[in-house]
């Protein structure tokens, strides 16, 4: 019923989509996989109205259309989940669910707060979600978020007779086991009223919900494969253009870490984020905090980073007490931070490629605050090259990257500079399994130069895989210690039990 | 030669056509050493710019300026006779303090910078009402040009305010585009918690960016008040706005990260022949400032470079 | 560049001035523009340029227009902050134009010392007559009571010149107190707010209001007004016809009319024919270079006969008696 | 950034954090009007005169009151309008244009059609509004259609408007004498002159559009995430266009009650409006980044920042230092009403 034809769609200097070629039929859900880049989240903004495509052709049951904004497209039934938060948090519940379309409620000028309240609840009801409408949504969990999100695509529902495309983009990169359960169980639920679209970096999601499974690659589709004749190989290897590695997490090359302690925390609390908490972490080793969103991981990083004052406790790094916390010292011991938010905290856009790179420690590209420009670039080039980051050059603006692409920059700037103490909060969140298979090999390589990590990993198997200790913290407060040697590794189900 | 291709240069094909419009109606605005003159007159308005550039560019604003130089010029006229040329160094380090400060309420307390230089305006004000006793004050003539005589003389038919504005240019464009500080300010105008996280010193650069702009301020202050030759708590009025529309006109947007110093130049330039225009053009008083704000919505539109704005335009 | 032209055949007679939203200003302009009326001229041949408050603005305009004019120029001038005068004066003399100048100069400046371009300076002793006014004023309270003054912008030479008149005056009417004086920047609005304000702190204790000027006046008045406050006895300054037709009905007690009309038209006039060679500035005594304009004390006696005269119909003056109705030699402190 | 911002669920306690950061301006304001009859107490005591802290308090009293009121309501208004903006994380500095334009075409209609509310001149008074609304119309256009950023925009249709103001009157000024007019000041309601009363009611309108139209619900939408908002299917550059529109009806009222208080229509009618609005609406706690904040917020601001011009003068604070006193006492008030945890940065 919904199909593209030979659609292009071009930005300075990138052709994100070519020729495309798609198409959803009545209540299926469709998977779309494909590299970092590939231009699954460009295709979907084609569909969804916020871009106009540059060629090609587009209709609905036969009819062609051309949506000038994501309203238009509304209007033809098409709704998305984005892979960003994309409510607006200062507005309530209700509010966000109906933004832009508060006319049915309005009587002689004046919003009826009672019936939009009544109404959203019906829509919280339909992703089982029981909670207030009237509350201030920077109130809730992230998961909260994703689910009302998801509520506020399926007043579509109500609004339109049609038949309705639902497009996902990464809705699960957020939400923890039992949320994305429940989130399958919803979409399986409206395929009598909609079709889906769904995008996703986690392959064992896509071959579980997707009826069929579109493959990207470099702006291509380069393979449509149905549910039962889904192989994950076949399509990671259609997606990166090689074989995977079958030892995803490289535990083959885990060696046992050294003896001397880089960050040590003595009891330490901060405020209500967490409390008590000790460990070391040692040169070589990989330390996974692992625990439920909010739990306070994060926290604990930011504390090592000097962005987060403890309130008690002693963290000393490299056998130096730290007294005032602040970024700046922390760096300068050989900490590196490579923040969730890659594309706020991660990467200044706006700033190309090598000033990127260099921007923690400038002062070895300088003489007397005089920088040394050629030196930087000649620098970018070497770890452009050595970490494959996909850029024409070193001068491009680092916003315009692809997320692994970027997170690669991130990962270049504290490897360049010598960092031994390097801090990872969710470092895969969003990539494809190639650039998550080139992080993994990075995180090994760091190992093995004498470097201290510790991770907050995106899927507890990543956790489990990669990490020779795991601590299991439950709101903020320290629940178990796990060895992981390779082949003697705890089970997920230890660490869930633990964590909840 | 596409769109594309033309858009760093918009900011100077801007100045280029009001420039034409000017001369194609009086030639006699072309007349070089009309030029030189006006360009040299307008160099206390381009310092402040100049530092104004720095506020901005980080995505904040310094509103203080225009005070910073009413009190600048009531220092030196009170302190010339006992400082002598000193009081150059004195203008100037009040001005970094007084930045410094705004910098700090900045940073340090929340306060948005619209309020905070705004409000530090009014203290350096109430300074300049104080100290110049409410009165409009004079130098005395020798002693201003046995210390700040060079200021205003002419070397080779280059006068020398422009090559002080030359100067301080250049100090200001290396300190943008080759230093390590002016790389840290990029990556706060473009990408403030990107910075942090790269472990820059974001706070004592956002002041030091307001200091800058406070001592610039102080120059700016300090060359008006020499080359009136006196000073009181209002010589300066009147370069507020137009110090902000300079650095606006040439291409350095509020939200920062873009443009810079080099802008500023053409944003003056652009403020100067607009001015300029209205005399030559005999713009019926009644009318100036009517034809200024549309032309400046005009010019705005011609230089701003849309794509760079990233996201929204608020 | 330096050397003064004998005579300048049809210079281009410019006005500059703060700005065309005070009357004060529109009635220079109108003095002005029936200068260049008389020269058999239209009205548009007069240049204004306008700093609205920016010294700033004023040189960079000044500057741009003799460039403009080549030097060719008579131009006549408020140079908005005294500091300003000097710089304008030099680029005028540097260009060879005939420069006169109106209210603000610094004391060290003076005609005579450059030569024939720096034509006359003319101002006004406001301390003398804002004298006056008071002494109406401390009168009719009956000399006894609290006296508020609303003052012009701080810095501002008759501002400060306005409240000393009023100082001089107290000390013969030891039994009034000066409450307090606060700088209301020649504004309705401002005046108004700072009015109130004083009635808050001094209540009934103000028996007397001296205002800086008109436009501050209007702002009094109309916080008394709020208050329902009548018979307050209010002084002014300037003249304009709004103040008059108030000082008829007795709501200002007296107002000092500085005949801004004949002050544009002689100083555009005096730079004219000094340019046209119409007569050498420099074989003039120094009391026809730097003088007192004339003051006209306006009370509710003579307001209606004054309006008359000054006001309804323009009286045509002699643009060529440039000291007739002058004042006196500037005499400094 | 989404991490910074707190997202604790709201404690049951009274005294929360929120609370606290959310009545501060409430209580700065109460702190100030308690702290000027101190300092009369303090100078009535060094003089040796009995004095009853409050009860003999000049600047205290119902009087006063109604006089910071009078120079209260037209800002008020004015900062109502650009609150508005504010909101939606842009700004407005054209009030001073519109402002001059609205009183001034006010003054003329209304003397042209004969001078008295109690005829046809009445209309002059929507008139004004609908030059008010035109003006906020043209602003929004040349922001959101030339995609100008807004202070750029506003600055210079700022500037458009002072000059057609002047354009208008030649410089002059029109007396607007009309007593039922003057009413506005004149005529007093328990104490308070109609104008105030006025100011209040328009204030209501404002929060009823605030908190009960779609229009007001849409300015918080665009401030809190406008390409989310976008997204959304919200048509923000109507929303745009609507708050300008807005912000001009009532620079427009904030004009007819400048001039109904001194009774002249003048190119100076909108001076000083700027500076008095915004730094009364950030006081008041509405954030300039926008998403935050509300009508209520800014009365507030415009009380604090009135209740401090006048008490300085009411202590007899020398002229001179007024203005530094003016410019802490705001970065104090608005260091205060910050939300340091809500904002991970400020610039
Ligand atoms: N607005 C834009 N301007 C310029 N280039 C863009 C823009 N949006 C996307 N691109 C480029 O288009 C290509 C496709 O990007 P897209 O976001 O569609 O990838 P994706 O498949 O969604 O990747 P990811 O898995 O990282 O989300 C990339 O090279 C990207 O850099
Ligand atoms: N800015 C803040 N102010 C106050 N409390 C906060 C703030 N940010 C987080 N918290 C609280 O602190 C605790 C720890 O949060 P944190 O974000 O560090 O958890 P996390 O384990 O890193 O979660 P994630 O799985 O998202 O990485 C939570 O209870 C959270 O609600
Ligand atoms: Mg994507
Ligand atoms: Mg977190």
């Amino acid at each position: 019923m919904y199909e593209l034809r030979k659609v292009d769609k071009k930005f300075p200097g990138v052709h994100a989509l070519k020729a495309v070629d798609f198409k959803v039929n009545r209540g299926e859900i469709v998977g779309l996989v494909g590299e970092n880049g590939a231009g699954k989240s460009t295709l979907m903004k084609v569909i969804y109205g916020a871009y106009q495509p540059d060629g090609g052709t587009i209709t609905i049951d036969g009819t062609a259309v051309r949506f000038q904004n994501p309203r238009q497209a509304m209007e033809h039934g098409i709704g998305m989940v984005f892979q960003e938060q994309s409510l607006i948090t200062n507005l309530t519940v209700m509010e966000n669910i109906f933004l832009g379309y508060e006319a049915q409620f309005v009587k002689f000028g004046v919003i009826d707060w009672k019936a939009m309240a009544e109404a959203a609840r019906r829509q919280l009801a339909k992703v089982k979600l029981d909670i207030n409408p009237a509350t201030i949504t920077s109130e809730l969990s992230f998961a909260q978020r994703q689910l009302i999100e998801l509520a506020k695509v399926l007043t579509l529902e109500e609004r339109i007779d049609g038949d309705l495309v639902i497009l996902l983009d990464e809705p699960t990169s957020v939400l923890a086991k039992e949320e994305v359960e429940l989130l399958f169980k919803l979409v399986r639920e409206l395929t009598n009223r909609a079709s889906f679209i769904f995008v996703s970096h986690r392959m064992d999601e896509v071959l579980d919900l997707s009826d069929r499974i579109y493959v990207m690659k470099d702006g291509e589709v380069v393979d449509v494969v149905d549910h039962d004749a889904a192989e994950v190989d076949a399509i990671q290897h259609k997606m990166v253009g090689r074989d995977v590695d079958k030892e995803y997490y490289r535990e083959q090359k885990q060696q046992p870490y050294g003896d001397e302690v880089l960050v040590s925390f003595d009891t330490v609390s901060a405020g209500n984020r967490y409390k008590d908490i000790s460990f070391d972490l040692h040169r070589g080793e990989v330390l996974c905090l692992v625990g439920t969103e909010g739990s306070g991981r994060e926290a604990i990083l930011r504390t090592i980073f000097g962005l987060q004052t403890p309130t008690s406790g002693q963290v000393t790094i490299k056998g130096q007490p730290i007294s005032s916390f602040n970024a700046r010292a922390s760096v300068d011991l050989g900490v590196g931070y490579v923040p969730r938010e890659r594309k706020v905290e991660g990467i200044v856009a706006g700033m190309n490629v090598y000033e990127n790179m260099t921007l923690s420690q400038m002062q070895n590209y300088s003489n007397a605050g005089v920088l040394r420009t050629g030196e930087e670039k000649s620098l970018a080039r070497t770890w452009i090259e050595r970490l494959a980051i996909k850029t024409p050059n070193e001068n491009k603006d680092c916003g315009g990257l692809s997320g692994g692409n970027q997170q690669k920059v991130v990962l270049a700037k504290w490897r360049s500079g010598g960092s031994d103490i390097i801090l990872l909060d969710h470092p895969t969140r969003g990539l494809d399994i190639g650039a998550k298979e080139d992080v993994y090999e990075m995180i090994r390589a760091m190992c093995d130069d004498g470097a201290g990590i510790i991770l907050v990993a995106d899927t507890l198997e990543e956790a489990i895989g990669l990490s020779h200790t795991i601590l299991v913290v439950k709101d903020g407060e320290f629940q178990k210690r796990f060895d992981g040697r390779p082949g003697d590794k705890p089970s997920l189900y230890d660490l869930v039990h633990h964590m909840i | 030669m596409t769109l594309e291709t033309l858009k760093p240069y918009l900011p100077w094909i801007t100045l280029f056509v009001l420039a034409g419009i000017v001369g194609a109606a009086n030639p006699a605005f072309f007349n070089p050493v009309g030029l030189v003159a006006l360009v040299a007159d307008i160099t206390p308005l381009f310092i402040m710019a100049l530092g104004m550039t720095f506020a901005i560019y980080i995505g904040g604003i310094d509103l203080s300026v225009q005070q910073m130089a009413n009190l600048v010029t009531v220092i030196a006229t009170v302190y010339l006779a006992q400082f002598g040329i000193g009081v150059a160094f004195v203008c100037v380090i009040v001005g970094f303090l007084f930045g410094a400060i705004s910098g700090f309420i900045t940073t340090r307390l929340y306060v948005p910078s619209f309020v905070s230089t705004l409000a530090m305006g009014f203290v350096a004000l109430s300074g300049a009402k104080f100290l110049s006793g409410e009165r409009a004050l004079s130098m005395d003539a020798t002693l201003r040009d046995q210390s700040f005589g060079w200021m205003f003389g002419n070397t080779a038919g280059v006068p020398h305010e422009l090559i002080i504005a030359g100067v301080l240019l250049f100090i200001a464009w290396f300190l943008q585009k080759r230093t390590t500080f002016g790389r840290a300010l990029k990556a706060v105008g473009s990408g403030e918690l990107a910075a942090v996280a790269s472990g820059l010193n974001v706070d004592r650069i956002k002041i030091l960016a307001f200091a800058i702009s406070g001592m610039f301020a102080a120059i700016a202050g300090l060359m008006f008040s020499v080359k009136l030759s006196g000073g009181d708590a209002n010589l300066a009025n009147g370069f507020l706005l137009l110090a902000i529309v300079a650095v606006l006109v040439g291409g350095t947007p509020l939200t920062g990260g873009v443009g810079g110093v080099v802008n500023t130049v053409i944003g003056t330039l652009i403020v100067v022949v607009i001015r300029a225009g209205m005399v030559y053009l005999e713009i019926d008083a009644t009318q100036q400032q009517m034809v200024f704000g549309i032309v400046l919505i005009a010019a705005i539109a011609l230089t701003i470079d849309r794509s760079k704005l990233r996201g929204v335009v608020k | 560049p330096g050397m003064a032209r004998a005579a300048i055949a049809d210079p281009t007679v410019a006005w500059s001035y703060r700005n065309r939203t005070n009357p004060y200003w529109n009635e220079i302009v109108s003095g002005g523009e029936a200068f260049v009326e008389s020269l058999g001229k239209s009205k548009d041949f007069l240049t204004h340029l306008i700093n609205e408050g920016s010294s700033e603005k004023s040189l960079a305009d000044v500057k741009a227009l003799l460039s403009k004019t080549n030097g060719d120029l008579a131009l006549a001038i408020d140079t908005n902050d005294a500091p300003n005068a000097r710089p304008v004066v030099e680029a005028c003399v540097e260009a060879g134009a005939y420069v006169s100048t109106l209210w603000n100069k610094t004391d060290d400046l003076h005609p005579w010392d450059f030569g024939d371009n720096y034509v006359s300076h003319m101002s006004w002793s406001d301390e003398g007559p804002a004298e006056q006014t008071a002494r109406i004023l401390l009168d009719a309270m009956g000399g006894s009571g609290g006296v508020v003054h609303l003052g012009g912008i701080a810095s501002n030479n008759p501002a400060i010149e306005r409240l000393n008149g009023l100082k001089n005056a107290l000390v013969d009417y030891p039994d009034v107190e000066l409450l307090d004086a606060q700088p209301a920047d020649w504004d309705t609005q401002k005046a108004n707010q700072v009015m109130s304000s004083f009635l808050t702190r001094y209540g009934d204790e103000i028996t007397g209001v001296h205002c800086a000027n008109d436009t501050i006046a209007y702002g009094v008045l109309e916080a008394l007004r709020a208050e329902g406050i009548e018979g307050m006895p209010v002084v002014s300054y300037d003249g304009n016809p709004q103040a008059v037709e108030l000082v008829s009905r007795g709501e200002i007690l007296a107002t000092v009319f500085t005949n801004p009309h004949w002050g544009g038209g002689i100083t555009a006039s005096l730079a004219y024919h000094a340019a046209t060679g119409h007569f050498k500035p420099s074989e003039e005594p120094n009391e026809h270079r730097e003088f007192y304009g004339p003051t006209i004390m306006v009370t509710p006696e003579d307001a209606l006969d004054f309006k008359a005269n000054y006001l309804d119909s323009v009286p045509t003056y002699d643009w060529t008696d440039f000291w007739g109705p002058s004042n006196g030699p500037i005499q400094y402190k | 950034m989404a991490d910074t911002m707190a997202n604790a669920t709201p404690a049951a306690r009274f005294l929360t954090r929120d609370r606290i950061i959310k009545w501060a301006p409430l209580l700065v304001l109460g702190v100030l009007i308690l702290l000027f009859p101190f300092f009369e107490w303090l100078e009535d005591i060094r003089a040796g005169e009995a004095h009853a802290y409050l009860i003999d308090s000049r600047f205290f009293s119902i009087r006063n009151a109604a006089r910071i009121g009078i120079a209260a309501a037209p800002a008020l208004m004015v900062a109502v309008g650009v609150t508005f903006i504010i909101i939606m994380g842009s700004i407005d500095l054209s009030m001073e244009g519109t402002v001059s334009v609205c009183a001034v075409i006010f003054a003329f209609a209304f003397l042209a059609w004969s001078g008295t509310v109690l005829s046809w001149a009445w209309l002059a008074i929507p008139a004004a509004m609908l030059v008010g609304a035109a003006m906020g119309f043209i602003n929004g256009l040349v922001h959101v259609k030339l995609k100008i950023p807004s202070f750029m925009a506003s600055l210079a249709m700022g500037f458009v408007g002072t000059g057609l103001a002047l354009l208008l009157t030649g410089g002059d000024r029109t007396r607007v004498e009309d007593p039922i007019f003057r009413s506005l000041l004149t005529e007093r309601w328990l104490n308070f002159p109609v104008m105030v009363y006025v100011a209040f009611a328009f204030l209501l309108i404002a929060w009823f559009i605030q908190s009960r139209t779609t229009l007001g619900r849409n300015f918080y939408a665009v401030g809190g995430g406008e390409e989310l908002a976008h997204a959304s299917g919200l048509n923000v550059e109507r929303v745009r266009l609507m708050g300008f529109t807005l912000a001009g009806v009532f620079f427009a009222v904030g004009a007819l009650l400048a001039v109904g208080r001194i009774g002249i229509a003048e190119t100076a009618t909108g001076n000083n409006f700027m500076f008095v609005s915004i730094t009364a609406v950030v006081v008041g706690g509405t954030a300039l980044w926008g998403g935050i904040g509300g009508v209520w917020n800014t009365l507030v601001g415009v009380l604090i920042v009135s209740v401090i011009n006048n008490g300085m003068v009411v202590i007899g604070l020398p002229a001179y230092v007024q203005d530094a006193v003016l410019g802490i006492l705001v970065i104090l008030a608005v260091v205060l009403s910050t939300d340091r945890r809500s904002v991970s940065f400020v610039k």
